[in-house]
């Protein structure tokens, strides 16, 4: 047997394009160890030059993944990692999450004591395993930027060292989420088993090219992979864990979790799916057997997470099980995808207004919440309206647009959804996800009720920081603008899916 | 090479699936956190074990290569899990599952 | 200028809204005086609408299409036709009464009320204008919030419970009408190729509307549904009383005289045209909710306590007759429908008017509370008995115009349930008049109604205009029927032709 | 495939053995112990399937670096007192575990003989051509330089962010606490 | 020329109307005389009476099928194929009509000027009148349904305000809203009369209906049900206009208003609305003999029951309301043989003795104080002379003695109930009796006003009487004229302005009845071209029977005179009479408890029916079902969350559940 050529010279340096498509990547990684050094440099106060350094590369970041949008599609690492429309459009959200919440969470952490500059570093590691979530095509890349994303998150979640639910949380969420990545990869394994490949598109060409590859084993690791993605965007039987970690980590981690991870993991998720060939023809896909999970799974993730979230007091944990709803919408966009003209279109806008609305709902409430972030209940909100004229605005158009009514984002993104799961032919999911929906209207009014109709024994005055109101303000506009002319989101999401 | 008693490939992978299954049924069984963790452990070690006997079958090196990265990512999530059994332990002072239930509903 | 001409109708909708944010600089005292004048200014721009129509010309007037989403084909068009003439010119009409009548009512937070009010003026007439079935469930929705904070905030005791009950209520009905433009929507591509979600194209899609279950017929009730509640009609009408008696007296005068429009103009607008067969096959039911609301309406009415909610119970009665009106399906009753829209939307805000006058001074709507009181209010006494006779549609007010021809045109639809209909004739008369005894007549016993003043000149500026329409609409209604006749036939004869077509296929097949 | 019977069932029963162990077994001592059993027992068989480096590094790094750890922090959090804790889990909690689980194995199983239909696949990297080619540690370097050299850069940032996150947590203080 | 009369009283009414609105009802304002205003309204219906004279006059100069005037005035509603023009049309029918409305209504303004010379608010109770004259006109003007039935509710508004006009007094209330729904109950039946009408015959305008009334091939199109069904249902609404048997209960209450109103309205105007339908679609009423023999029974039914009624009044206003029903009965028992000439014959004579004696009731209780009770009157025929003699004419002319007009009118429909194909036997013998009991009421009424000795304390009446507790029968005590308190003048005969229209009404009384002497009456000459007249061929009796009946229904009238004169003479043995058969007196004087009977079984069980209906149906069951949603919603949503028990282990557990299950479902798929 003579010896193998292994070394192949192609993979070894890298052209200058190539560079270029690293951009958004080296950005963020350089941001971060730079951050690190200048955290222990003594003459400079850590708190001022760690968050400018983390802003400064998160706004590199975002200029040079914005020209990859228009860029055409390149292939780097021998296929492992594409940088493509898709890639950085998910990139460009991700960098804002984090821009965002550093912004809502420089007050807090001064509030609550916590200005330890490793806050900022874990926060850009956790960008960075989102950004590669969303660009690399092969397993064992997409796991292990997972867990970049999640190690980061377990430490930030647990960031309040001496308080005993942020501990809680923290182990809660390690465990389950080890247990998760260890069944997702085991899945992985599977996969490789019956494809031999890591690489996602080589699977889905080989099982396109000989279906008999779609061995039990092969649907059985293809839906332990899809149990550890739901596990990741919670859906219902897997969600116990998001609540109490919502409720226990730091608000705006809170806020950078529910947006930036979820939508990390649903890019993974969107990408592995497709791949797993059972998009062609969903209803056919493990003898139709997989629709009808997918289809049960994602009823019972929007009924219980509006109905469990009727009962809540604590604000957090209600946005957390309206954060479930969301994902249950998400999957009925799932589901109708393959056979809607606008594919995965829909998926993409509405992560992006959720986001926005999400995180400027996080962003006021890291405002709001007092000493020791003490959970922020309902009636704490009452009379909010007279003494913050202004921030009540805000969270009622947050508010409006997670119900879902019309000027707003959320209603133009959530009914792009249910415009094309109609046509994929899913009309009665359609009508349990709007009735299901109608009992989210009212816990989100609730808010409102209580901030704009109750008299106010509520919080005390308190002086709302300039870097929140900005990027509050931000985020309102981005909520209108895109209810009220919603045709530009919809292209960008049309065309960066078209080249999925 | 007597080829009828080698191993078959899918009594590996079982033998995989059973350690699996036993580390996964540690960690929903046993309460203290330690324990738990080592189970983790157990079942990421059944996959790379899967992974390794998929790439003999497979006359492939992509397992190898593949073990040799989740060796990585177990060490690095052992390190964060035990760092926070630290700082839990420093508060709660216990290692037990069962005391950690302030939140809940 | 020259632009105003051409995008008239866009002016008209976003002319309050711009004006209400514009409004935001002026201090809280000035805001009413802003708003008046906004509406004035508005009310003076819809009557350029009135003379530039021309009840012959082309279907939809004025219209004006610019592309809004072409991923989803829905773009912004906009047109109006007869019908939508005359309830806008009600939206503006009402505005400034609105306006004035809130002036020494509303003293908390005046500037957020009027910029709601303004906004809600968009939304209204916003609904009334649009031409594509996805920017009307816009402005449908869009019109909820300022009416969900205007009830929330200045209502009455417990106003959350019926704000919210009014919101969840109203949008569970549009949610599934909602579906039910997407599936449209979806049909259009099947059949034409793209996407598309104006009301002219959706009128080409053809549907099976064979059975009671059929396509067409679903669609039809998920239509129906939402404008069912909007209406209200029987069943779907317990939110409208609480609605009204929590809610302030604009409110409820916005809410009686536009709002409940909404689901007539929606029917004669969207459900009509659109499912012809579906209406032809569910006419009976309708017509008999459209009955049993009537009496129902009156019956319950009757023994009411409170004076609003006697008025909103008298409106779910009123708006009965328009049920009935539309779905005889017959030029007559069809008009009699739309203009019996307009006289509720006439007499019931002046009867909110007066109980909120009433209420400032008096601070409690109880009948029993008040009693005799045309002694020490006779000019009061004058105007509330005119408002009741236009409700009890005496011959001469509006009331009887619209009443006449609505049972005239369900009489030829279905003469047996047009007795029961009828009926209402006698119990309206019944519930009216008994208030107006307990009120108005009797001995001066309560000592607080002695001091009792009478109307202010504001109040009689509030009041006046309504009054001249209450006559003017019922001795020349033809200045109303030349311009709206035209756009009603044309939709009604459709449906009935093609609905009738359809069923007698049906029939021999 | 020529992996020799004796060699893997041997190993293979000492590995589930000695997991039952870990998991049944009282004090987490004696559980991190019989687990470094069964990393042996791993080595054992990774060397019988010709996967040489991946079985030093099973030894090295699982067995020498990771439980060392958790024994050192075993011992740190002196949480060896003996405290059989699964008894007091709820015995529903046992009875779905036991129940699921073993039906999942079940099934687990019965797909894995479904899909053993044999070479549909064959890579270039049979046992012989390693060999051939310098032996598998040299293959194994030389691939992960050249083809798997993404995943390497990440698992450096992760350990990174490891470090980064075990000392922001577990240091005693950091920096002035609450300045 | 035509729009003129009704359209002066309009402006009488905007006048009035005005000026009471914005200046007297000013807080400030001090109190308007009744002078003013009297005028004003007398004017206006003066110069309605003129014109309407002018166009008699015309009229009679036309040929006899050409004799109408019309004049358009708009197009009223034009919608599909319904095309209303507000025109008018009068013809030799309706030209009867608007000169009785004009001329007695012209006397009767001039009366209140004087009656209502005490009241609060004068302006408004003219403006009212007028507006009552001008619905009236329109009623009997409009050349279609829709226009007279815009007369028809306009008249039901404007008795509905006057008989409330003291309105703080809450039985007057509540007489006024009896009113107005007892009307609404029959404009509904009239409503749907006028659909059958125009469904059938496509058009409502009168002169179309009479031309395809005339075409036979038109009218066998149409089922004979159809025709009897449309008859019936207007008739409906004549009972209820006009007082008959079921609706005739808001007449009596009716008494509540001033006493010129009950003599406008109640007595001569509003009440023959319903006469006036039946004559102007006579056409469409003969093609249904059913239609007419309900008509008839009913009439002749009401007739006698009110009478009956009549006899145990005391109130003076409440017999004269009484012995209104009952001719109205008698009017419709003359249109249910098909005697309609002799219909509206009666009401032209009805309308000039009613109209009298109502007024000489009025003037009796403005004399008297304000005191109503006949028991408590007697002797009044020195004190107040005129009254006394017009009064007189009015009795005699109603019990129907041969010279005066009653006689005529009464006698003409007796005949035509015995000998007209459609009358019967039974029905002159009931039209007998009730002219008996007639005579006997109204002598008894009579003599027990204005003869004997008087049965009243002067002394204690006068100026002081405004302050007397309201005893037993309704009083006036709205209109206080507390500020000028006139010392005690006893009983006095009411002034010129009310006395002159009563001898002009006296003296109509009288000469009325020559305009219809049976065989070569005028008025059955002068109605031909809209009411056919009967061929006496189709009578089941000669002349000389006419002749002998008359004789008998006179004999009957003076012997019932005589007998109730003989009872009333001396009190006590009248009291003892009524004592002996006390439970018969005692239900008549109770009005056969009718109005209980209604409050009972219609007005009681819809009120616990709409009471339960909002508490049951509203409340119970669609709020229930609605909450029931959010409650549901609720109680899953707390179910859920207790599952969330914050131990890692149940989380697990859950994931490993989720896991099985899917995989158990998904397995049987690979």
């Amino acid at each position: 047997m003579e010896a193998l050529k292994i070394v192949d010279p192609s993979l070894l340096g890298l052209t200058s394009e190539q560079y270029s498509s690293l951009g958004p990547y080296l950005w963020v990684v350089g941001g971060s160890l730079l951050a690190m050094i200048f955290a222990v440099v003594p003459f400079i106060p850590a708190r001022i030059s760690v968050v400018c350094i983390a802003i400064a590369s998160l706004i590199g970041a975002v200029v040079s993944a914005a020209h990859q949008i228009t860029a055409d599609r390149t292939d780097l690492f021998a296929g492992m990692m594409v940088s493509d429309g898709y890639s950085a459009f998910f990139n460009i959200l991700f960098l804002a999450t984090a821009a965002l919440s550093i912004l809502a969470s420089v007050r807090y952490l001064e509030k609550q004591k916590l200005e330890y500059p490793e806050y900022y570093v874990l926060m850009l590691f956790s960008t960075f395993g989102m950004m590669l979530m969303a660009s690399t095509l092969d397993l064992i890349s997409i796991f292990i930027a997972l867990e970049i994303m999640s190690l980061s998150a377990y430490v930030l979640v647990g960031f309040r060292r001496n308080d005993r639910r942020s501990n809680e949380a923290a182990m809660k969420y390690f465990i389950l989420g080890a247990a998760a990545s260890a069944i997702l990869l085991y899945g992985t394994a599977l996969l490789y088993g019956s494809t031999g490949s890591f690489l996602i598109t080589d699977i889905l060409a080989r099982v396109t090219t000989k279906p008999e590859l779609m061995t039990p084993a092969y649907h059985l690791g293809g839906w332990l992979v899809i149990v550890g993605f739901l596990f990741k965007v919670a859906a219902v039987p897997f969600h116990m864990w998001m609540p109490d970690v919502y409720e226990g980590a730091p608000t705006p981690i809170t806020g950078f979790m529910t947006t930036g991870i979820k939508a990390a993991s649903f890019a993974a998720f969107v990408r592995v799916f497709i791949s797993l060939g059972y998009g062609k023809d969903i209803e056919a896909a493990i003898g139709g057997r997989l629709h009808d999970v997918l289809w049960v799974i994602a009823l019972i993730t929007m009924f219980f997470g509006n109905v469990i979230a009727l009962t809540q007091t604590n604000l957090k944990r209600m946005l957390a099980y309206s954060s479930i709803a969301n994902t249950g919408y998400l999957l009925v966009g799932m589901i109708a995808a393959p056979h809607s003209e606008a594919g995965y279109a829909p998926i993409l806008m509405y992560l992006a207004t959720y986001t926005v609305m999400n995180l400027g709902a996080f962003s006021i409430l890291s405002v709001l919440s007092g000493k020791g972030d003490t959970n922020l209940n309902l009636h704490d909100l009452s009379g909010l309206a007279r003494r913050h004229p202004w921030l009540s605005f805000a969270f009622a158009v947050f508010l409006f647009s997670m119900a879902g009514i019309p000027p707003t984002a959320g209603f133009a993104s959530k009914y792009y959804l249910f415009y094309s799961a109609i046509q994929a032919g899913e009309i009665w999911l359609v009508v349990l996800a709007v009735l299901c929906s109608v009992i989210g209207v009212y816990y989100y009014l609730r808010v409102i009720v209580y901030m704009y109709m109750r008299e106010n024994e509520g919080l005390e005055k308190f002086a709302v920081p300039a870097l929140a109101a900005f990027s509050i303000a931000m985020m309102v506009a981005m909520t209108l603008q895109i209810g009220i002319l919603p045709s530009k989101m919809i292209a960008v999401t049309k065309k960066v899916v078209a080249k999925l | 090479m007597n080829t009828e008693n080698l191993v078959a490939p899918w009594v590996v992978q079982s033998f995989c699936a059973m350690i699996f299954f036993i580390g996964l049924s540690g960690v929903l069984v046993r309460r203290n956190i330690l324990v738990i963790l080592m189970c983790v452990e157990l079942m990421l070690n059944a996959v790379n074990l899967s992974f390794v006997a998929y790439a003999h079958q497979l006359q492939d090196m992509g397992g190898q290569m593949a073990v040799f990265f989740i060796i990585v990512v177990a060490a690095a999530e052992s390190a964060v899990g035990l760092g926070l059994l630290i700082a839990m332990f420093r508060t709660l002072k216990t290692v037990d599952t069962d005391e950690i239930r302030l939140l809940k509903e | 200028m020259e632009w105003l001409n051409t995008h008239l109708l866009t002016a008209l909708t976003f002319l309050p809204l711009a004006w209400a944010v514009a409004g935001m600089a002026i201090p809280g005292r000035f805001s009413k005086h802003w708003t008046l004048a906004g509406s004035l200014l508005l009310f003076a721009v819809s009557l350029k609408l009135y003379y530039g129509f021309d009840p012959h010309g082309a279907e939809f007037q004025f219209a004006e299409s610019v592309e809004w989403i072409p991923g989803l084909g829905v773009n912004y068009l906009i047109g109006m036709d007869g019908i939508s003439l005359w309830l806008i010119l009600l939206t503006t009409f009402l505005m400034p009464i609105v306006v004035l009548s809130s002036y020494n009512g509303v003293e908390d937070r005046e500037k957020e009320y009027y910029t709601l009010l303004m906004a809600l003026q968009t939304g209204m007439i916003g609904a009334f204008v649009s031409l594509d079935s996805f920017l009307f469930y816009v402005f449908w929705e869009a019109m909820l919030i300022p009416m969900y904070f205007l009830i929330g905030i200045w209502g009455g005791k417990d106003r959350i419970y019926a704000t919210m009950k009014f919101f969840i209520f109203t949008m569970v009905g549009s949610l599934l009408m909602l579906v039910a433009i997407f599936f449209l929507a979806y049909q259009h591509k099947m059949q034409f190729g793209s996407f598309s979600t104006a009301l002219v194209e959706l009128y080409k899609v053809r549907l099976d509307g064979s059975g009671f279950l059929s396509t067409q017929s679903l669609l039809f009730l998920a239509f129906a549904l939402a404008f069912a509640i909007k209406v209200p009609l029987f069943p779907l009408h317990t939110w409208l009383p609480d609605a009204h008696v929590q809610a302030p007296t604009a409110g409820s005068v916005i809410l009686a005289g536009v709002l409940l429009k909404m689901g007539g103009y929606g029917f004669i607008r969207f459900a009509f045209p659109l499912f012809p067969q579906a209406v032809v096959l569910y006419q009976p039911t309708f017509l008999v909710l459209g009955s049993v609301a009537i009496v129902y309406g009156a019956w319950v009415a009757m023994v009411q306590p409170d004076m609003k909610k006697l008025v909103a119970y008298s409106s779910v009665s009123h708006m009965g007759y328009v049920i009935i009106g539309l779905f005889s399906l017959n030029a007559i009753g069809s008009t009699g429908a739309v203009y019996q829209m307009l006289n509720h939307g006439i007499s019931t805000p002046a009867l909110f008017l007066m109980v909120g006058m009433l209420y400032e001074r008096r601070h409690t709507k109880e009948i029993k509370e008040y009693g005799g009181i045309t002694k020490v209010m006779p000019l009061f006494a004058v105007a509330f008995m005119i408002a009741t006779l236009s409700s009890v549609a005496l011959p001469g007010t509006n009331g009887f115009i619209g009443e006449f021809l609505i049972l005239l045109g369900a009489w030829k639809a279905n003469p047996g349930l047009t007795v029961l209909a009828a009926t209402g004739v006698i119990f309206g008369a019944v519930y009216m008049l008994w208030m107006i005894q307990r009120v108005m007549f009797g001995p001066l016993t309560n000592e607080a109604n002695k001091k009792l003043k009478d109307l202010s000149l504001r109040e009689i500026v509030v009041l006046a205009p309504l009054m001249v329409a209450i006559f003017w609409m019922g001795v020349a209604p033809n200045f109303f029927f030349r311009k709206m006749e035209t756009s009603i036939t044309r939709l009604v004869d459709r449906t009935a032709k093609a609905g009738a077509v359809a069923v007698a296929l049906k029939g021999e097949r | 495939m020529d992996i020799s019977p004796v060699g893997f069932y041997l190993f293979a029963g000492v590995a589930i053995a000695c997991s039952l162990l870990v998991v049944f077994k009282k004090s987490p001592v004696s559980s991190a112990f019989s687990l470094i059993l069964v990393f042996a027992a791993f080595a054992g068989i990774y060397a019988n399937l010709a996967a040489h480096l991946v079985a030093a590094l099973q030894v090295l790094v699982y067995a020498g670096a990771i439980m060392v750890l958790f024994i050192f922090v075993i011992m740190l959090l002196s949480a060896d007192e003996p405290s059989f804790d699964m008894g007091r889990s709820h015995p529903l909690v046992k009875a779905l575990v036991g129940f699921f689980c073993v039906a999942l194995f079940v099934m687990f199983v019965w797909a894995l003989k479904k899909s053993d239909h044999g070479q549909v696949l064959v890579g270039p990297y049979s046992v012989a051509a390693v060999a051939a080619s310098g032996g598998n540690s040299k293959v194994v370097s030389q691939l992960m330089f050249t083809r798997y050299i993404l995943p390497f850069e990440l698992t450096s940032i992760l350990l990174l962010a490891g470090i980064v996150g075990a000392i922001a947590l577990a240091k005693r203080n950091l920096g002035k606490e609450g300045k | 020329m035509l729009k003129w009369i009704p359209l002066l009283p309009l402006i009488g009414f905007t006048i009035n109307g005005f000026w009471y609105a914005l200046i007297q009802c000013r807080p400030g304002a001090k109190k308007a005389g009744a002078t003013i205003p009297g005028l004003i309204a007398t004017l206006a219906i003066f110069g309605a009476f003129l014109i309407s004279v002018k166009t008699f006059l015309e009229l009679k100069g036309m040929p006899a099928e050409g004799r109408f005037v019309e004049q358009h005035l708009f197009n009223w509603i034009h919608v599909g194929d319904l095309d209303l023009k507000m025109a008018l049309r009068v013809d030799s029918l309706s030209t009867l009509f608007t000169l009785v409305i004009t001329g007695v209504g012209t006397l009767i303004h001039l009366y209140s000027i004087g009656y209502m010379s005490h009241d609060a608010t004068p302006g408004k109770f003219f403006a009212y009148l007028n507006l009552f004259c001008f619905a009236m006109l329109m009623l009997v003007m409009g050349s279609s349904l829709p226009i007279l039935f815009l007369g028809w509710e306009g008249v039901g508004l404007c008795s509905y305000l006057l008989i409330g006009y003291w309105y703080e007094d809450l039985e007057k209330a509540k007489a006024g809203k009896k009113a107005f729904i007892a009307n609404r109950v029959g404009d509904l039946g009239f409503l749907l009369g006028m659909f059958m009408i125009y469904t059938h015959f496509g058009t409502l305008e009168f002169t179309k209906i009479t031309e395809l009334l005339a075409r036979g091939d038109f009218i066998a199109a149409i089922s004979p049900a159809a025709i009897t069904a449309t008859c019936l249902l207007l008739f409906v609404g004549c009972t209820g206009k006009s007082a008959q048997i079921p609706l005739y209960v808001w007449l009596p209450d009716a008494m509540a208003g001033p006493t010129p109103v009950s003599a406008l309205i109640h007595a001569a105007t509003m009440v023959t609305s319903g006469i006036y339908l039946v004559s102007r679609l006579n056409g469409l009423f003969s093609l249904s003999h059913t239609a007419m023999m309900t008509m008839a029974v009913i009439g002749g039914l009401t007739a006698f029951f009110a009478a009956t009624i009549a006899i145990a009044q005391n109130d003076i206003k409440k017999v004269l309301a009484y012995s209104t029903v009952s001719q109205l009965g008698y009017m419709f028992l003359a249109c249910g043989v098909g005697a309609y000439t002799a219909g509206v014959f009666h009401v032209i004579t009805h309308a000039f003795f009613k109209a009298l004696m109502f007024l000489g009731a009025g003037s009796v209780i403005h004399g008297m104080h304000e005191e109503q009770d006949i028991l408590k009157m007697g002797g009044l025929r020195l004190k107040m002379p005129v009254t006394f003699v017009t009064f007189l004419v009015g009795w005699v002319a109603i019990c129907g003695l041969p010279p005066f007009s009653g006689f005529f009118s009464k006698d003409e429909i007796l005949w035509n109930a015995f000998a007209s194909p459609h009358g019967s036997k039974l029905l002159w013998v009931v039209g007998a009796v009730t002219a008996a009991m007639t005579a006997f009421y109204m002598t008894r009424m009579f003599y027990l006003t204005f003869m004997g000795k008087p049965r009243f304390d002067e002394s204690k009446m006068g100026g002081a009487h405004d302050s007397h507790a309201a005893h037993g029968h309704d009083d006036h005590a709205g209109h206080g004229h507390a500020d000028h308190g006139h010392a005690p003048q006893g009983v006095h005969e009411s002034p010129a302005t009310m006395t002159i229209p009563l001898v002009v009404l006296a003296i109509l009384s009288i000469v009325g009845g020559f305009i219809g002497i049976p065989h070569m009456s005028w008025l059955e000459e002068w109605l031909e071209p809209v009411i056919p007249a009967h061929d006496p061929a189709t009578f089941t009796a000669g002349h000389t029977t006419e002749y002998l009946l008359m004789g008998v229904s006179t004999l009957i009238a003076i012997l019932s005179i005589a007998y109730a004169w003989k009872t009333y003479t001396n009190l006590k043995e009248a009291s003892a009479r009524k004592a002996r058969h006390a439970k018969l007196h005692e239900t008549l004087e109770h009005k056969w408890y009718v109005d209980e009977a209604y409050e009972s079984a219609v007005i009681q069980p819809i009120y616990e029916m709409s009471v339960k209906l909002w508490k049951n149906v509203d409340v119970a069951v669609i709020d229930r079902v609605v909450l029931g949603f959010g409650r549901v919603s609720e109680w899953t949503g707390q179910a859920a969350r207790t599952a969330q028990t914050g131990s890692i282990q149940v989380y697990a557990v859950m994931i490993l559940i989720g896991l099985a299950l899917s995989l158990g479902y998904l397995v049987r798929g690979f």
